[in-house]
């Protein structure tokens, strides 16, 4: 019998189970497109069958990354761009667990960056994602990595000299294996891809419009919004990398001239994911580690049995 | 009769140095010896000078001598052109020039004249006469290319040693024939035979022979580095993220090629910021893990290193000095991290730091920090040093014969889960501001565990885990926090053994005070000491973070002045009992050593020398005095 | 008359406390008072208990007083709906309710009707009655709805304010008058003659009135970051690089907003790593650079500090204090990041670190660590807090008028590179191990120069820059490297004003020690301390490194006890008198405080009564007494 | 007149004067390609007429990072994957130096991969060469990031269980604006593309393969190799974002097939530099600011004049 009975109930989970009984309450400000988020996770992982007790929700640091907060389920709050490394390993050491990783723009491709491209090429069975609001929130509204060219903050009083980075195209060449973008202001899009980026076995990373409207932008100037699946003139095959590669490109561009472009753009399902890769070279074991430890009958190894080398 | 051995094998980074010597070290175990080797080499990958010391008789040895009596000097097979006032002088002739200033009177040269040409080694016939060298040249090379090939020369240099000192050969053989086959072993053994018979044509002008001993039980030859990660692995410890650097790659290999085999797991990341915030992820989804780095490596796990503290993620790390700052001398020794250990991290430290003084303390204190890390949810660090890391040593097998304990600590059972206090938001009160031991520790739940769910975060807390700036919360989880200090010192104090070593009469003048590594050669020093007649006491520290306070109060009570020896330049442990006890400063003296060779045991007496009879001390070292009263 | 207001403006994040509250500082001061500001806020956007408080009065003002008199309760405009067991408590009431505690015997309390509603505050009609305050219920929203918009409603509580205290209004009209123009202007101007008028037409129970004070000059109202922003200015610093972190975006924000007015670069980067290595790399191109962060961002600068170190880069971080470990309280002030930044990074330390006690000294010492860093060729660090960061204080203007200096300290012209020493290799020896000066310092070359060519390495190197594991080498560059701190020494020392300030008569029996930000609260204590006859001293220290051995020295043996007074719970300020001096622990007892709020002057004389008193300390702070001798 | 006069001299420079007047010789192991780095910069350098005086070559921590001990210039040997933000800072500092970084693949594309991708997104005017020998050199023969899959090292026993990440790729979408690979056996070549990279105004990212003989493979294993430009076979356009991503994609996976492909793959002429986009939006001086310090007639700004707004 497992040691962790909450994982693989698979029983009907009402979305409710994912708010704490009480507060606290999100101290986001009215009108952020955090609080989005939140309730499109609530939902996947009720359609999913998820049970609080076997999520792992591992946040950065950021008004985003107070997520774990809000949710209802194990969380790790992390530190600045470091909620990758620590998710991938959580997941490693307990394959069994539903492990999500979530930050900001700032977190997650400025300070982070380095992590979300390794994370990405290592095809984690984990999803990632990030609450691009093209701002650093909770500092005060500094220019992020996502912010436009030109854009005015107090730390950029002339407006920026940077081009953004291109989240979605990164991952893509960094290895993800499943790649969206969502937005806050369409919660069922946000529910239903977050929903299959659960569901996708490696890493799954979704771009998450989340405006700002204390330093950057309200809602309304993310409508009106494009499903790229759902829009004629948007013809590719997210199984195809280079028709991928080309509509994110054309998507990542797009955003700054005001067009705002969602859906799934990439979604490689035959890649496999970094655990299954490790346990096919040997070098992890079949049965969860976490398990291990709560076996009474495992005979642990002793150092004493290796000493032959030594004589 | 020879009391005791210390044989230098010297050549160039990439010759193979580094197997020869451990070879021979375990054929000298295996005759019965006791033995102890020291590394020297430098930060390059081919050539350079290189050597590794061997120092072996019928007792057991703790450190380095002052100076050796064998120098088997090979070829640097990738020796430089040297020029005129070249930045890295004759490469050529490193091997035996580079050695002579520590041979010591009387000892023995073999040189391979295949390569080295004495004709550059400067003043070499007039030094030999000056110190009574027996110098026995041998074209090592040329024997090695006959019978095999050319990397082989080691192999004739090690026939040669055995054959001047009359060693009898049957424990070399039995090593190649342990670890080589077929024709690569048919070789070496034709050229191990005919070096042999070739110097027993030779006439011997020296007396030094081959020391003999004998073990009570079998014995096994491991270094530091061997001795942590078996630590790690009999606590359960099946989970490692690392980054390589030198010196603690070793640990870090180790652990690697043992994991898969007993089915943890290993993984090298992106950089060392990762690495330890995987250690975190693993450790928090209920695995033993570790992470460790060296100099740089380290301080870039400051961040995650406070994260730890934070939420309480139980979590070894272990540290392994070299000279710095910066990059500094990245392959020679130094004890220079200890404040950088105890103190990284923004807020007030909460961890554990041992710092072992040998190989048998390294595996002990290893466990003991898993133990602690666990049991009092904090990281512990284990600090040792380049020295440390490669020094072999042999050990009882027995020693190792233990149970291991994959205990996880601190948590708790589903079943006890559901009897602990949960907030009405749902969550489990993973840190409650007054845990029913007096320890100060909160019992945890894993994630996956059924109605366990909690939030670990770097932010204070409520016991839930949820952010909270409330004054009365934050000081009542902060002051829990550091209890878990006073507990674990409670706990070290009130165990049978203690962490420190003591060595000398309890009612000695005099004290002399180290940590870590060098704890052996102070002890060394101490026999001299005593031999010549001093009254002097020594104490080897390896309790870090929490202080022993009590027994170094007690000891330095005892003295009338002591001296206290640290690899630094900023006397960094004597501050440190200075800060923790506010007295005994102008007691102490500081013998301070900061080049990249650790301190040889005369240096040590020769310091001690200058405290109290205010001799200048070894030119290598720096003496620093008490502060005036 | 009434001696000093102490005003405190409660409301929401957001809610535009901050500029309110920074104009009727402004106000105060223009109209003659001595004003001291002290912020609280939560780690929150929008909403959640704010306040600031105005401490002001004829006489300068060091520190917070306790408590205070007069509150204006505006609303929380982000106010959560509260529930029953909320985490965050009803919020609505906050402005008023979490204030009460702290408010004086006879105090003025105005809150805004139209927000607050007092039967949700517990026992408020009772506590009103047993403390004598004055309450005056003021619909202050309406006001602001119907003359201009809500958010106004700070400009009504600040007319009442002015009214209740018979305040002439030019002065808070002739700030609006500055700052803002058209209908913004009209609007704001009608509301405060409106709630004045209302006001007058009240009947008035308190006698608190404003202070009057003249200054003999032009006064000048600025921060702790203002401060540091502008001695980096006026040293000529015209390169920062950075990435936000509270509250060092404070200063990051301030010379990003000035650099490039006057010609200089700001670089907001990827992270802290990056953000050190930047101005690492400005400064060795010949541009006097800076950077800085807090807690965690400061942790990531760790390595690149080190290569600052060793390749004697000259550079100025600072580092803005909050409470920690990892994010700990992001908003709240703590000082338990000086161990952290004294050692963090491998190897022995060799940095300079100041540690300001005010607006004035946080302009002085940001200078002299430039000139140091740059004479020195090392990292200057500038230690100071979220306290003094925001801390507004009136400072005379000609204090600022001062002669610039861009001088790049210790470097050569082409023509005295031409002269100076060069190895055959053709570089330049800029690692000289015996340079001309006694200080250890080797003047650099800046690349670009004719002739100058060397390599800056983090390894250890050679007089021209070459790697080198040298033992002789290493000895002479790392003991030169170390010369430097105790040269610095001797030239602070030597200096007509220490940075170190005594307070009381000298020959005291007791003293009170305490470093950085902490300094005025100590001092407004002493002032209590000796009005009520205690025979005591107080000293406040801002050099960390290298240390006032001499001047610490001095007063302790001056005083048979003393008391360290500092904002962390392991005493780290007091560990470092014990470390660099090796004795008086016996006489040291700490007063501790770390629970996000900063001492307050009442806390620091209950401290003290409790060492010769045996008293109790208040509940807020811990006591640890003395170690027994 | 400038202080620094070893700026813009423009005289011809042998290459002879990059070879410091005597020893340090380089400690690199015998067939090591990191020799070829040397020489072809050397090559480069006295091609462009650049004096030593007025280089600035930073390095990271490997064997590669030796580099600055073996060629004489202005030397900055940092800290391991830190050499980007120390280099473009200098440049910023001073724009008249010639800003050159340099390091591992260790260095480069992993511990510095965050760098990396930020400092090309930036575009600073600089060359970036990366000593690809597909494994970690100096701390003896780790896997690194571009180590193939299955690669085995003491770290990886059973062969690496990640696929190895895009250099080319990763600076084409994080923003360099000149991108080549060239090879240790193809010394001509790589001198051309190091002083195409050097004159190139922005940032120029080279990937060089550098055959590392004791830890992974010798110089035989690159060999025979294919310059892109030079082969009909292979057809695209460099300065085409579309058609070089695929020539990139091509030639990253056919290096693991034993195909080694070498050239330019991208060009972008037009894209400006980040310190002509900082002094267009007003937060860079025209001169650089190093000169400021040496002219004795500069009015220094002063605090006392910033005042007002604290009256
Ligand atoms: C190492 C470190 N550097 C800086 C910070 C300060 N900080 C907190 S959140 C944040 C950025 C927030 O931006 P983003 O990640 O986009 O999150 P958002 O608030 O927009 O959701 C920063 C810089 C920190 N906590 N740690
Ligand atoms: C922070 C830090 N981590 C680790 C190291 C150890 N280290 C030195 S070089 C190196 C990697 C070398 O590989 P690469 O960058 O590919 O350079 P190469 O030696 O192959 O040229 C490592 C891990 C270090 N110096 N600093
Ligand atoms: S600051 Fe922006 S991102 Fe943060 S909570 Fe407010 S609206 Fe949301
Ligand atoms: S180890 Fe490899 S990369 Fe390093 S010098 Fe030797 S051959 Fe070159
Ligand atoms: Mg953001
Ligand atoms: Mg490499």
């Amino acid at each position: 019998m497992s040691a962790f009975n909450a994982i693989g109930e698979n029983r009907e989970v009402e979305r409710e189970e994912f708010t704490p009984g009480i507060e606290p309450q999100a101290t986001w400000c009215p009108g952020c497109g955090d609080f989005a988020v939140l309730k499109s996770l609530k939902g996947a992982m009720s359609d999913l069958g998820k049970s609080p007790d076997e999520i792992l929700l591992a946040t950065g640091i950021g008004c985003s990354g107070k997520l774990s907060s809000y949710f209802e389920s194990y969380g790790f709050h992390t530190i600045h761009g470091r909620s990758l490394p620590i998710a991938r390993a959580a997941k490693l050491a307990n394959p069994d667990l539903e492990v999500v990783a979530a930050g900001g723009d700032g977190d997650g491709y400025g300070i982070g960056g380095n992590h979300f491209m390794h994370t990405a090429r290592e095809n984690h069975d984990m999803t990632y994602i990030v609450f691009n609001n093209e701002i650093f929130g909770l500092t005060k509204g500094q220019t992020s990595p996502t912010s436009p060219k030109g854009h005015k903050s107090k730390t950029q009083p002339h407006g920026s000299a940077k081009d953004p980075i291109r989240p979605l195209s990164l991952a893509l060449t960094s290895g993800a294996s499943y790649v969206a973008r969502t937005a806050a202001v369409n919660p069922n899009q946000a529910q239903e891809i977050l929903t299959e980026a659960i569901e996708h076995d490696g890493f799954a990373h979704v771009d998450f419009l989340t405006q700002c409207p204390t330093w950057n932008k309200d809602a309304k100037q993310y409508v009106p919004y494009v499903d790229v699946q759902q829009n004629d003139d948007y013809d590719f095959d997210i199984s195809d990398r280079k028709e991928a590669a080309e509509m994110m490109y054309e998507t990542e561009s797009a955003l700054y001239e005001g067009k705002v472009l969602t859906g799934r753009f990439y979604h490689d399902e035959n890649r496999h994911s970094y655990g299954s890769e490790k346990r096919s070279v040997g070098e992890m074991p079949e049965e969860p580690l976490a398990e291990r430890y709560h076996d009474a009958d495992y005979e642990w190894e002793r150092s004493y049995d290796l000493l032959d080398a030594h004589k | 009769m020879t009391q005791e051995l210390v044989w230098r094998i010297a050549g160039g980074s990439g010759d193979g140095i580094d197997s020869t010597s451990q070879n021979f070290a375990k054929a000298l175990m295996r005759s019965g010896l006791d033995v102890f080797t020291h590394r020297h080499y430098p930060s390059r990958i081919r050539g350079g000078h290189t050597y590794v010391e061997i120092r072996a008789g019928p007792e057991p040895v703790r450190s380095r001598g002052d100076g050796y009596n064998f120098l088997l000097a090979l070829g640097d097979s990738f020796a430089r052109n040297p020029q005129e006032d070249a930045y890295y002088g004759n490469e050529e002739v490193k091997p035996l020039a580079e050695n002579l200033d520590e041979l010591r009177e009387g000892g023995v040269i073999v040189y391979d004249e295949g390569l080295v040409d004495i004709d550059d080694v400067p003043d070499f016939e007039q030094r030999v006469e000056e110190n009574g060298w027996h110098v026995y040249p041998m074209d090592l090379r040329a024997i090695a290319r006959e019978h095999g090939r050319e990397v082989m020369r080691n192999t004739a240099g090690v026939g040669a040693t055995a054959a001047l000192l009359e060693y009898d050969m049957e424990h070399i053989q039995g090593l190649m024939e342990d670890r080589m086959s077929g024709d690569v072993l048919e070789a070496n053994l034709d050229i191990l035979q005919m070096v042999y018979d070739e110097v027993e044509e030779m006439e011997f002008s020296h007396d030094l022979r081959m020391p003999t001993g004998s073990h009570d039980e079998e014995q096994v030859l491991l270094s530091g580095s061997n001795a942590i990660a078996y630590g790690a692995i009999d606590e359960g410890c099946r989970f490692i993220a690392g980054y390589p650097m030198t010196p603690w790659t070793e640990v870090f290999t180790l652990m690697t090629q043992h994991l898969p085999e007993i089915g943890g797991i290993s993984e090298q990341v992106e950089d060392e910021i990762a690495a330890a915030a995987l250690a975190l992820g693993a450790s928090h989804a209920g695995v033993k893990a570790m992470s460790g780095s060296s100099g740089g490596g380290f301080a870039l796990m400051s961040e995650p290193l406070g994260l730890a503290e934070m939420t309480e993620t139980p979590v070894v790390l272990v540290e392994a000095m070299r000279a710095g700052p910066s990059t500094g001398m990245p392959t020679k020794p130094e004890q220079a991290d200890l404040e950088h250990v105890l103190y990284t991290s923004q807020g007030d430290s909460c961890r554990v730091v041992f710092a072992p003084g040998n190989v048998a303390e390294a595996y002990d204190q290893t466990r003991a920090a898993f133990r602690i890390a666990y049991d009092y949810q904090l990281p512990a660090i284990v600090l040792y040093d380049q020295k440390l890391s490669g020094e072999l040593r042999n050990v009882d097998e027995s020693f190792f014969d233990r149970e291991p304990n994959p205990d996880l600590g601190a948590t708790l059972t589903e079943e006890e889960i559901a009897e602990a206090a949960h907030h009405a938001s749902g969550k489990f009160q993973r840190f409650q501001h007054d845990p029913d031991n007096d320890k100060g520790v909160s019992p945890r739940s894993i994630p996956g565990q059924k109605d366990g769910r909690f939030l670990a975060t770097g932010n204070e807390h409520t016991p839930e885990g949820h952010i909270s700036e409330d004054p009365n919360n934050r000081v009542a989880q902060l002051s829990r926090r550091r209890r878990k200090l006073e507990s674990i010192r409670e706990e070290l104090d009130a165990e049978e053994s203690s962490h420190q070593t003591y060595h000398g009469p309890d009612d000695a003048d005099y004290g002399i005070v180290t940590f870590g590594s060098q704890q052996g050669t102070v002890l060394e020093a101490l026999d001299r000491l005593t031999d010549a007649g001093h009254d002097v006491r020594a104490m080897g520290v390896s309790d870090m973070m929490p202080f022993p306070d009590a027994e170094m109060t007690e000891f330095l009570e005892s003295v009338e002045q002591a001296m206290v020896v640290e690899m630094n330049g900023s006397a960094q442990f004597r501050g440190l009992i200075q800060k923790e006890l506010g007295r005994f400063g102008p007691k102490l003296n500081s013998l301070l050593k900061y080049n990249g060779d650790p301190f040889e045991p005369h240096e040590v007496v020769e310091g001690f020398e200058a405290i109290i009879e205010g001799d200048e001390p070894a030119p290598t070292t720096e003496f620093v005095p008490a502060a005036g009263d």
